[in-house]
């Protein structure tokens, strides 16, 4: 098990009740964290319609994970 | 030097248009998006913009790095609100200078184009019945 | 109302966009021409617009007619400078304000192509060499 | 034999020596004026490059020439 920090923006924090949280999670890869906080908080958004983000640069979902990363999950941007 | 940047107070276009100015600049193309009263078929009352202000900028750096490269261009710079905004309020400024008018427009479009589609920037519209939610319009896949 | 005009002195661009503002506006593009210091290789001093202003006036207010039939666009203005100006002065100011940001910028492109084609204004350059000449790019044809 | 005023601009008038001028003529048409003007002033300026305008709006080459009309000879714009 690991100690990641995740940050979470508009609709996904809504629905996650907060803008962030440490998880410990045994997922090998960013797209294995998703489905983990997926299943605990219920988020409807499938991961393909995400971006993710790791120390503040887009990653890729395949990217491991590592103690200690800060993870953010990017739902469909609307600024304009 | 940063040429994108996020304003959590009303955007001073005037200040931002003036560090394009250039003696080999011949055209000078701006756009401005501003809060409208409505958003498919609903009465906006007000919005707020919110950020992951960390990203957003670096994102938006590099569209501004991209478009140097990609269009004969002499500078530009962006700048987008974050917080509450009311209607008619600008929400976004793009400015282009560069020797023909040609480069001015088309750098223009293709940096508000790349800036709502790349980065992580999220409206959350209030409407006029009281209710509001979150705009997540589907990318392009 | 008229929405194109000549001006004799600088552009007052604020006042011009303040015309634009409207609660249904979610784009607003404009574009500058400003002089600059070259033209076809050589080094550009200043210059001077003359215009045959009543026939200029027609042409121009029936481009804006033109641009509101064409284009789904809510309003715009467009000046233009005739008399004395130095490098680095704006020329002309063409604004343009839509509900979306497609026909904002495609009306305000439209506008000046359709404004250096058709409306009756000459530049004449003055070179650092300290000659001048009159600018009368051969038209479509 | 009708009288009609001329107008010119830009490189036009400096070919000319004037802005404007009275004609007496007996041309039918504008492009009949054109050629007797050119002739008069060595305009270096083929007709098929300019417009032409009569009392502040555009006309056409074949147009008649009445009694009074204001004429104006306008060279390729360059504004913007």
């Amino acid at each position: 098990m690991i100690e990641v920090k995740v940050r979470y923006f508009a609709s996904l924090r809504d629905a996650a009740g907060t803008e962030q949280e440490t998880v410990q999670t045994d997922a090998g890869d960013l797209a294995g964290l998703y489905r983990q906080l997926q299943s605990r908080h219920g988020f409807s958004w499938p991961q393909a319609h995400l971006r993710v983000a790791v120390a503040d640069d887009f990653a890729h979902w395949d990217d491991p994970l590592r103690e200690g990363s800060e993870v953010a999950f990017i739902p469909p941007v609307s600024g304009g | 030097m940063k040429r994108f940047a996020l304003a959590d107070s009303a955007i001073d276009s005037g200040a931002l248009r003036q560090a394009l100015l250039h003696p080999q600049a011949g055209g000078f193309a701006s756009f401005e998006g501003w809060v409208r009263n409505h958003n498919d078929g609903r009465q906006v009352r007000g919005l707020r913009y919110e950020s992951y202000v960390e990203l957003a900028e670096k994102e938006g750096e590099r569209i501004m790095d991209e478009a140097m490269q990609r269009f004969d261009i002499l500078d530009l710079r962006c700048s987008h609100r974050i917080g509450d905004l009311a209607i008619g309020d600008m929400a976004v400024w793009v400015g282009v200078s560069a020797a023909h008018r040609d480069a001015a427009f088309t750098g223009c479009r293709w940096v508000i184009d790349e800036v709502k589609a790349r980065v992580p920037i999220w409206k959350h519209e209030g409407y006029i019945e009281g209710d509001a939610g979150w705009l997540h319009p589907r990318q392009a896949e």
